[in-house]
């Protein structure tokens, strides 16, 4: 069989020892009327059938020259060809969880690199080992600060956060003991002002993103006050990319931050695995979910790695876990740290330099299109939104079909009133020539 | 080894990026000034070789399934196979941006709809959603589906969930999470659910019970019709916890035991790697009366083109920002389309030979399973009898680490002292098999020949037994830099 | 720079140490005349830059939808998923020929298998650790036969042989005192008589191959009986494949087996690296060019594996060496080792049977189109050569250019008179399909 | 660790075919009987997880560049880039058939041009063949090109190659095989060619000379104007192993030094991996004078297409069956671009710079270089006076493996005593160099105060050192099923 061993020789050896005769003794224990009668499934497939299979079935996917201006929330960047190689280590794909220290120092140690580089990123002390992905790890956020701030049950949530995330949100909150009160946005910003009349003594977070859905960056530096002058905890989610040119959150006055390190290895792999972070201050870490992994020593003195504070964790602590958050994602914090290591520090500040020249070259070279224009002026990172001059659903649309180009993505889905408008994202794997090329294809279209 | 952030050096260079082709435009220019990073991030500061020994050598730091046997009960630690990442890797699904017109998505979308197919048939459910990113989040998941019907259905009353004690931690996690309470049932000397105590524990504000069968004693539940029938006739209802699904494949369904909701472990029973602590994937498949609640976006196929439906009105929403762990699915699918029904079956047949196989040899030189019943894939040893002399499971298990075996697990189920839950699993030679039921032999001499060697293992690993306790008191997250 | 390490400081420092002011110091010695100018190179390329240049570069090649039936000395055969995952552990790789014992024993350990299953399958004693190619294989072969059967020098070659393979010959063969008699095939197969009838006392060995160039087997232990009275030795290159079915060379007499072990790993590659292999009887061991890997011992008794027999070699023997080779083609040894472990016996004699059905299959659907035939009706492999009622390079460029079939090598470049002929390649990787509408597309090309 | 032979079990079944879609057809059936293997061979039967644990294992009983220092001098062990890699693997080159017609095969003779072109630049010579599998195959490759000019010319009489005594054992092996008799030219006390004995060597017969410049020692050779001149005035031509190339690029080129042609170790100067003994390539670039006999085919450009020329009418012939070892010079093309000119400049300068570094301060711990100069790219030690002590160059060498650092090349140049032959590489960064100065410091004062440690390293390998006079009296040249 495919990947089992034994031939009917060993088996029946096998069975004899155990004192049993047919494999089906086996199975004695289900009740005969619970009896699963065949399977109806395709295969066996050998490889090749496998190969073929899998390359008919991807024919059925856009041929990969299409170019791409497509973000909000997953992005395309560059991945140094080390990256995989060191990741796809055996030694490292194939182990579980890390529970026997020992004889995972490996992973342990990257992890631990992981959380260090997120903590310097975001400005935090603590990292936990991952969440599942940007969205989970904001709702985690969410209740962990109503954990920090007890007995509140109420959440502010920027409505410039990914409406993505916030779907996702709304899923979760509807379970607990928890309202979420949605401030809308003010020209593509956060209505901090809206947001600070907001605040009362029942509210356990502020949640804001940065940069925002629409690409915008904004300094929450006067949010925090506001928000810590109400003993609330303000949690903010990050593009960690744009962390190369932005002050950080831990600046800012964020209390949690989270987000999506995605663009930290790339593969958008129709949105998964990704892997949600989650930094803090060192005051809330027993609050925090998730794996954490700490420095310590072994018998001899020397420095080791393992798995920390495990009592807020659901092996331990069951119904009373900070979370019920079990396996994470963790070849991806490796992954991450292997990516930020590669790229380094100064190919970190330039990739989010390069992100933000190539969409100022975009927005100039967009915006030169008769009857297009920025929606808004607002500072912002890889991502814009651009007014179209008719309907931009449909104009994205023929551009894909027409020009393969995929232009961005309409809003009209997710915002009332943005029926013309489109979120654009531009990174460093853009080039110069694909974007004159959008250029001068809006220009036909239009 | 040293930190990569201690080997860090100021002005090295690592791998560049794609030549900027379009005029410089730094943040400080863009931005009001508030908004720019007054310091660079103290990043490692690495050239390419560097970097790629650092974790070469971390990786050999590291044990996997790929090394030897890795007995992790409740894990099923079986091969991954290397088709499975080349499909991964090659294909092109990398490139695939989520929010891609469907058009230019159908591939991934077929792979979607394809596996959700192949798990119905192999569980006996209606549907399935693939969303989850590991079990514990498709137990949320079911948990929140059995929420929503019985809200749909006006019992709102319905506040409780029943949990064995020899449930896997996530199981009450979860059920907490939905927002239930949890009321935990003892497990009998057979070790089942304690059926005197789960009749007792029934009434109308039961929303359901989190089951796992076989359980985490790796034996199946006996009274399994009572339980489905008493629940259902009180309309609550069951989930069941798939970890173990690995025991039943082409035996028996859950969707025909009586359960409505459970979820898969994708990296569990279907091969995809652990990753070392993730991803993992945990579809969630349910029967007829959940089938409305699924969460959106459903992935289905009309006139030969697959789509994704949002418009679902009684739908709990959505799970993740996209539609779960895709490129973990992918390799599900290979790993079912590599052993097709046959290929299944004799997975879970060859899974209980080797856990009985084990349990039967571990008796015969010296331990105690920790119930005298024939066990499914896996089985529990109860070690108290070597802790009072001195061997706990820590030290046993820290013990195998020296012969180049990964211990099983240890601790759980939490009913049973001195747990050590050895789960084989199918791909496992007899030659391996033997091997570690010799070491064990030898261990439990050493136990009254050596104990020290136990106490102070492991031996010959890159690090000696390390130091939790420091760990949780002076605990350290992270490398400051400078700090040295 | 690209893969270098130190800073501007670092240079400072280090030349500090040296005593040397700048760079260039270090290059004094060379004379100023002599100096390069500034070189004239493209690059440097980011490695964005670089995968976008051979996307561009690979366009250039054959889309592999095509349909192949080209074998001739090169072979496309199902690769395992597992192997290139193994063979690219780095610590395998990244690693030099296996100089340091203690360092290598995973390399050592690997061609130790690979020397064993290779003696296992052509029925020898002795491998090498490889060769450069089949072709070249043949070559050392020929000189290892001219010393072991001393002053003789004349090589008898088969002409069923592998045209490219005597054309090596004859480019190496020019430079020693050795004579190369060419012997012509009859009927596609080896003129047994003709070779018994050409042999004499000066004659060093004869060279002939199975399955030969036109895919005919052949049984060659009377031809070995006779080469055996004339002292001669008999070298035999073989397509190892075929060893799945094919008696074994050793129990046909062959003194020497040589071949290309290509089809045991796979990528065509446009030609290379392939890998050629040779064993031999063990009276002729310290003849063998190469390296060779023996089992032995370490201080404490226990096994280990070494190079040996190394005063046969170049680095230690210099002019008198049995041969100048040196890198060889390592990592190749281990792909073959790690191939047939992978396919295993069972499946080593399954691919075999493939072939020959597969060929079988493909012949009685070609010759049904009107006026193909087969040239020849010997027993054959998994190639044979077809006679097209036409000039055979046009119709196979008609059918590449039209249908996407690659149909085979037409003959009329490599035998004289055979200008509608083309030899047909089918293996295990052909799929019923495939060869259907290769006759369905002849069919309708003649 | 057994061997994968010893741990096959009869029956057992590894990675299946594809499935057979044409009837079955025997050997048996199809052939005469006496043509038909009477036993299937005894290949390893085993799962495919067994497999990718013994060759996972094996793999980590083996030390790569990956892995840390790599200091083989003459072998040029730097960092093999991963991009070089992944362009090998993915992006289709692996498919094609060598005897595809060239229309769909532009792809892989574009590679094949640009690099003939690359090379050619970078040495200053007219024409290059990439057809040689490795330096040795170069060596010849050139050898046979210049009798094939003195045989055009009608000297028939130059049947003399004089090679230095510190050359290369492959440059007279090479010079043999095609058919030369060797005259050996000692070296003076600067480590340049004995101008005394070359002058009295020289005379009609001389085809010309095989020099490494720099040479073996790591020395450029001092009299070359004089050597080229000499030998020109004779028609003698001059053959470059340019296995030390790494040390001059952008600063020389052999062209332009005096030599009529050179091969290229791909896998030394130009990143390719060694794998472990190869696969390599040694391309053969020429002067104007030899382009007429170079192998066929050759690969040229016209009309926009890329074609390969058979029509070489003076032309030595092919050398291997096909076009050479395509997939290294893929690679090496990969390693000249992403460097540029700038790039292999500077590859030079840290080659030489991290080599007088290491020998420098190597001095400074009591280490003694064989001759007085700087060096280039690398250099050589003179370890007699630790031999007379006990440690001989092979007990430093094991020593060093105790600290995970790769030996230099021990004994080579034959005319250094106790040589040790260092080479660091550009890749290696400044601690790496630092660490290994420490350890060879820390080595040297173990010879005085523990000696055993040396002679009896390496300690913590895998195995003890191993018994080559064992090996070398009894050889075991294979495996035989059922010896055991
Ligand atoms: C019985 C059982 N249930 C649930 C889980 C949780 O699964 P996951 O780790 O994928 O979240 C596990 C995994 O360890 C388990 O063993
Ligand atoms: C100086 C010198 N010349 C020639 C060679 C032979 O090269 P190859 O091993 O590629 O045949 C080597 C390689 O070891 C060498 O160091």
């Amino acid at each position: 069989m495919t990947y089992t061993s034994h031939t009917d020789a060993e088996r029946r050896e096998m069975l004899e020892t155990i004192g049993l005769e047919k494999i089906e003794d086996l199975f004695a224990d289900i009740p005969k009327k619970m009896r699963a009668s065949a399977l109806e499934l395709d295969g066996p497939l050998s490889e090749t059938e496998v190969r073929r299979e899998f390359a008919r079935i991807a024919d059925g996917n856009c041929d990969m020259t299409c170019s791409l201006f497509l973000g909000a929330g997953s992005y395309h960047h560059f991945i140094p060809a080390a990256l995989s190689h060191l990741v796809m280590r055996s030694e490292f794909y194939t182990a579980y969880t890390p529970y026997q220290a020992e004889a995972s120092q490996g992973m342990l140690q990257s992890i631990y690199e992981y959380q260090s580089m997120m903590c310097e990123l975001t400005g935090m002390d603590v990292s936990n080992a991952s969440m599942y992905d940007g969205a989970t790890a904001l709702y985690e956020a969410a209740i962990m600060a109503m954990r920090c701030a007890r007995k509140r049950t109420r959440i502010i949530v920027d409505e410039c956060i990914n409406p993505l995330y916030r779907n996702v949100l709304a899923t979760y909150a509807g379970n607990l003991d928890l309202e979420l009160v949605h401030v809308p946005a003010k020209d593509g910003h956060t209505d901090v002002e809206a947001i600070a009349a907001t605040l009362d003594d029942k509210t356990a977070a502020v949640l804001v993103s940065n940069p925002n859905f629409f690409g915008v960056v904004q300094d929450f530096s006067e949010l925090a006050g506001k928000v810590h002058e109400y003993k609330a905890l303000l949690v903010m989610s990050v593009n960690p990319v744009a962390l190369g040119a932005l002050k950080t959150p831990g600046e800012m006055g964020a209390d949690i931050v989270t987000g999506e390190a995605q663009p930290f290895r790339s593969p958008m792999f129709f949105g998964g695995p990704y892997i949600g972070f989650m930094t803090t201050r060192e005051k809330y870490v027993r609050k925090m979910p998730g794996r954490i992994i700490s420095e310590t020593v072994d018998e001899d003195g020397e420095r080791g790695f393992v798995m920390t504070l495990q009592t807020r964790e659901q092996h331990i602590r069951r119904e009373k876990a900070t979370s019920n958050i079990c396996t994470n994602q963790g070849l991806l914090s490796l992954t991450v740290a292997v990516y930020l290591s590669l790229i380094g520090r100064d190919g970190f500040t330039a990739l989010a330099e390069q992100n933000i020249s190539k969409a100022a070259y975009a927005k100039k070279a967009l915006t030169k299109v008769e009857g297009v224009s920025l929606k808004w002026k607002s500072p912002a990172f890889n991502e814009f939104v651009l007014s179209l001059p008719q309907d931009a659903e449909k104009v994205i649309e023929n551009l894909t079909a027409e020009e393969k180009i995929v232009g961005g993505l309409p809003l009209k889905r997710y915002y009332e009133g943005m029926d013309n408008d489109v979120l654009v994202c531009v990174t460093e794997m853009n080039t110069r020539e694909q974007i004159d090329e959008y250029a001068a294809a809006l220009g036909r279209l239009i | 080894m040293k930190l990569i952030l201690e080997k860090s050096k100021p002005g090295r260079k690592g791998v560049g990026l794609p030549k900027l082709d379009v005029p410089r435009v730094s943040a400080k220019k863009a931005w009001p000034k508030e908004l720019v990073r007054s310091h660079q991030p103290k990043l490692p500061q690495l050239a390419e070789n560097d970097v790629v020994r650092h974790y070469t050598n971390l990786s050999r730091r590291n044990y996997g399934v790929d090394q030897g046997f890795y007995p992790l009960g409740s894990c099923t630690m079986k091969y991954n196979p290397k088709i499975n990442e080349e499909i991964a890797a090659n294909c092109g699904f990398g490139a695939l941006h989520p929010l891609m017109p469907e058009y230019l998505a159908q591939g991934a979308l077929e792979v979607m709809f394809r596996l959700e197919k192949a798990l119905c048939e192999i569980s006996g459910f209606k549907h399935a959603t693939l969303q989850p990113a590991a079990g514990a989040h498709g137990e949320l998941t079911g948990i929140m589906l059995i929420k929503a019907y019985h809200r749909y259905h006006g019992k709102t009353n319905k506040n409780v969930m029943l949990v064995p004690d020899s449930a896997h931690g996530t199981n009450p996690a979860s059920a907490v999470l939905a927002g239930y309470k949890i009321v935990e049932l003892p497990s009998d000397d057979r070790g089942n659910v304690d059926i005197q105590a789960f009749r007792g524990a029934l009434n109308d504000d039961v929303a359901g019970i989190m089951l796992t069968n076989p359980s985490t004693l790796g034996l199946l539940e006996e009274n399994i019709t009572e339980i489905a029938n008493s629940l259902h006739e009180r309309d609550a209802l069951l989930y069941y916890d798939g970890a173990n699904l690995n025991a039943v494949m082409g035996y028996a369904r859950p969707g025909d035991m009586g359960f409505d909701v459970m979820h898969f472990n994708l990296h569990k029973t279907f091969s995809t790697p652990h990753g070392g602590g993730g991803p993992g994937s945990g579809p969630v498949a349910v029967n007829e009366k959940l089938v409305p609640f699924l969460p959106v976006p459903t992935v289905e196929h009309r006139d030969d083109h697959y789509f994704l439906n949002y418009d679902v009105p009684m739908s709990i929403g959505p799970l993740m920002t996209y539609y779960g762990n895709f490129a973990v699915m992918l390799r599900a699918l290979v790993y079912i389309l590599r052993n097709g029904a046959e290929g299944l079956k004799r997975v879970s047949e060859d899974a209980v030979l080797n856990a009985n196989y084990v349990m039967q040899r571990l008796k015969e030189v010296g331990y105690t399973p920790s119930f005298p019943r024939r066990c499914m894939h896996e089985f529990v040893l109860n070690n108290s009898d070597k802790a009072k002399k001195g061997a706990r499971t820590l030290d046993i298990s820290k013990r195998l680490l020296d012969f180049g075996i990964h211990p099983a697990t240890m601790y759980f189920p939490l009913i049973v002292k001195e747990a050590m839950m050895i789960e084989p699993t199918e791909t496992e030679s007899r030659e391996t098999l033997d091997n570690f039921i010799e070491v064990m032999a030898q261990i439990n001499r050493e136990i009254d020949d050596n104990l020290d060697l136990l106490t102070q293992a492991p031996h010959n690993l890159p690090v000696k037994r390390l130091d939790d306790v420091r760990a949780s008191r002076e605990p350290v997250f992270r490398y400051k830099p400078g700090q040295e």
